[in-house]
């Protein structure tokens, strides 16, 4: 199994079961929110889900495309205003996972989603900018990054740091006063990166199943570490498959 | 206490060359048709302010109208960019477009400030980032008592704030329910007010999780049915999922976005 | 997620020797039957918050469990003075309180900085006044952007917060609607949570106005009809205002309260 | 008319006449929120009461004990937390009169609900302390104080200042950051007291029928100056006494 839908799905997969233990998860659209969803169909029925918009305790029988679709609040156990979202739910630390992705992810697990460099004689290409995630990276008990990998994705330095994860290494999210853990894991098309809790560095931890460790490499930015082990992802299992079907097709 | 006129004789009287407006809504209500009002107009030279500056202000951006953006995330929700925006902000068409760049906390917390008539306000955030490199908007206190480095925040103020909800009475009282965003704060924030509403009602009925404005914080209410198409009113309408899909191959190109322009809005 | 249980268990489990504890409650939905369970068990040297220390801190403090009072405003609504409290201030009987006192907008700031989970909040207010030179909870900022200095006021994080509601789920959810006081924030800002409510339903049914707390920032939902009473719970109860007019009398003299004490509460 | 029943009576339909142009009011318990229900029988209908226990817009049938009672948030226009009250309403700069009572008053209309001394040798006297006054006088468009008259109510000296009327003179209010015009008239059961506008220093610009200047100096802690033309406060009409009596007595 290489890059492509496959991988894809182990990544949406890989994503619902990081969240078995989750009591209370901040969702953004697309991934997070598929996983999110899938991770209440098979194993965390409980799992509360929180969209920046205001909803607390969503339980929508199909994917939303905006974070303020009809159906998040009408399934919701009660909704906020987005000052109170931010303020008492999210920097109130209420909140266990949050969910990321990243135009740009450098190997402290920093973010870039404000804009990219072109090269010489062109703009920067400008993407959306910051939304919720600087403070769902600081503020969330841990944070999943969600990501396809590839050496654009994955880089040695980031064009504008739009979120901090783990900064220059060790210590710096305590330095700025940072009370979440950050990112615990990044999952991707090919594998997880999780950080050194020495170096805070991302390393390989994790390959999907047909993904080789060289093939990952390549397809980092930077020279990528590995785990002393490589463990092999767990195939998707029929009921995975079967609900991830069911949740998309909703 | 709010008065009860007609869509185009409010933004004419609240909308001005140059002000600051703020046209909020977090996916929900968003007044798209107070918004294309102003593109008929030609008000111009605008600072827009928004968290989500979605289609609405994509739309009021290509069509030339913004100056300055202040906002914390700019993109068509599931879809992808905000072509406009983009073209404005990589290659300055047709205007150039000066940013003001927040996180939603940070935004949040500026118009929260703004309603409470405080020149600015306290998160933990934006540490380690680059945004307070590009942005005066940005700063840090310390607590008095801990020590401790907080980031802060200056107020927004927008000059006229103009919001869509499901209903007004006749006395200009406004009635909001679903998703309420931010829309509370930046009305008490801004010095005018404007709310377009789907409909006028004898009394409003009390309903859960409304958010009330009375009468006397609303300058104008104009009734204006659907007025937050292409985005939706709870208990009115449904988000109309493919415009917004439709949306991104319309302003991909200027020359079709330039074409939509004179065939929807503008006529 | 709250566990449904009985008030002593609930209390002795949640409220210890030594705790900070908040019974809020702005004249609605006070927690009485807890403030009662509380003396019941003796717990004391309590340093006990709240912005209107009403008949139930009184009651408190006359029993002699509180050592020190965080509040804003200590009266007998639209009746008078507090004797109990008086007569701890004044005269240390039966035992010295210790006050932290604030204004309202003083009380209502530090409760929304602890639920913020920040260490302090900002407002306009206490300048001129000599509540600054009695505390070290109040203190000063300058604005970063325009050099105005601001009040702050130090953030409140109780160890326990506990309020009254209508109607919590099974699950421990809870809903109160009506006057709504800060008890959200209250919740919010404290380590543990216990909630006394009127009723346990099947289902919440969303109601306007209502405030609504997912069972997972609660820890003990105990069901104790009327245990607002004297105040009122809405839609169960109305406020028994001849109680609180008599509590004049019976707060006035320590032996009519003693007998009180022992008549009607720890039996 | 001396101090009693009839100057108490002139005290209320004074503070209610006072309400004629206002909007909206922020209404305490007692004389203010007698006046402030007058007022809207009487001349203002559309008057919006404001209690600081988050009602907005309350129509009370009957007058309410407490600034909580049920029928307030009943007939309220709609309840709001108390944090939101004083941030976005009181601060926020949304009401045009606030009402105030005090234990103390100074010639600078700085009040003192906080704790009177009772001599040496004996502690304070402990009052309820601050409540919403302090933020109340500050922001509010202009603010009404009533209270009775007498020496120990109009004071020399504050034993405490609770919250600031205009200070130490003109000047003050501005240096303090405060946006409202702070008290405008003190109404007595003897008449009414306005801040000289050269010196923010309280003078007697009315009195009640029936009553002498004598006699209000005499009850006047300080050596209380008059305005150069002292009106006699027209008494009450046939309208007005029915109105507050069936008010009283609903």
């Amino acid at each position: 199994m290489s890059e492509g839908p496959g991988g894809a799905v182990l990544m949406e997969i890989n994503a619902a079961r990081a969240l078995a233990g989750a009591r209370t998860c901040f969702v953004g659209i697309g991934l997070p929110s598929t996983a999110a969803n899938l991770a209440r169909r098979l194993h965390n029925p409980g799992l509360v889900l929180i969209y920046e918009s205001g909803v607390i305790g969503a339980k929508p029988s199909r994917l939303p495309l905006s974070i303020g679709d009809g159906e998040l609040a009408e399934t919701a156990d009660t909704l906020v205003s987005v000052p109170e979202m931010f303020s008492y739910w999210l920097q109130g630390g209420r909140v266990d996972v949050g969910f990321l992705s990243a135009a740009q992810l450098d190997r402290h697990a920093n973010i870039n989603t404000t804009e990219v460099d072109r090269g010489p004689g062109r703009p920067p290409g400008r993407l959306p900018g910051a939304g919720g995630a600087p403070e769902i990276a600081a503020h969330c008990g841990e944070v999943l990054i969600v990501l396809r990998h590839s050496p654009r994705a994955l880089v040695e330095h980031l064009d504008f740091v739009t979120t901090l994860g783990h900064g220059a290494g060790p210590g710096d999210r305590a330095r700025y006063g940072m009370r979440g853990r950050g990112p615990t894991a990044v999952i991707t098309d090919l594998g997880v990166l999780r950080p050194d809790p020495a170096t805070a560095e991302l390393v390989l931890t994790q390959v999907h199943p047909g993904v080789s460790v060289e093939q990952v490499r390549e397809a980092t930015g930077w020279p990528l570490r590995t785990a002393d082990r490589v463990e092999v992802t767990a195939p998707p299992t029929e009921t995975e498959l079967v609900e991830l079907n069911a949740l998309k097709s909703a | 206490m709010a008065e009860i006129r007609g869509l185009r004789d409010a933004v004419a009287d609240l909308i001005h060359d140059g002000d600051t407006v703020a046209m909020e809504g977090f996916t929900h209500l968003i007044p798209f048709a107070a918004g294309h009002e102003v593109i008929r107009q030609g008000i111009t030279d605008l600072t827009l302010i928004r968290m989500t500056p979605d289609v609405i202000y994509d739309q009021l951006i290509g069509a030339g109208l913004a100056r300055k953006l202040v906002f914390s995330w700019g993109g068509n929700p599931g879809v992808g960019s905000l072509h406009r925006f983009r073209d404005a902000v990589e290659n300055g068409w047709p205007r150039p477009l000066e940013l003001d760049e927040h996180s939603h906390a940070g935004m949040a917390n500026r118009y929260t400030a703004g309603a409470s008539r405080m020149p600015f306000a306290l998160l933990r955030g934006y540490r380690g980032t680059g945004h307070d490199r590009r942005t005066t908007t940005v700063s840090t206190v310390n607590c008095p008592f801990t020590g401790e480095e907080l980031a802060a925040v200056a107020a927004v103020n927008p000059d006229v704030t103009v919001i869509h909800a499901q209903q007004a009475d006749l006395e200009g009282n406004v009635q909001l329910w679903g998703l309420a965003g931010v829309q509370k704060e930046a009305v008490l924030a801004a010095d005018r007010v404007l709310v377009t509403v789907e409909e006028l009602v004898r009394e409003l009925e009390p309903r859960p999780g409304a958010v009330v404005l009375p009468g006397w914080v609303v300058d104008a209410v104009a009734v204006v049915p659907g007025g937050a198409h292409p985005s939706y009113a709870a208990g009115y309408s449904e988000r109309d999922n493919d415009y917004y899909r439709e949306w991104d191959r319309v302003s991909r190109d200027r020359e079709v976005f330039c074409q939509w322009l004179k065939e929807c809005v503008t006529g």
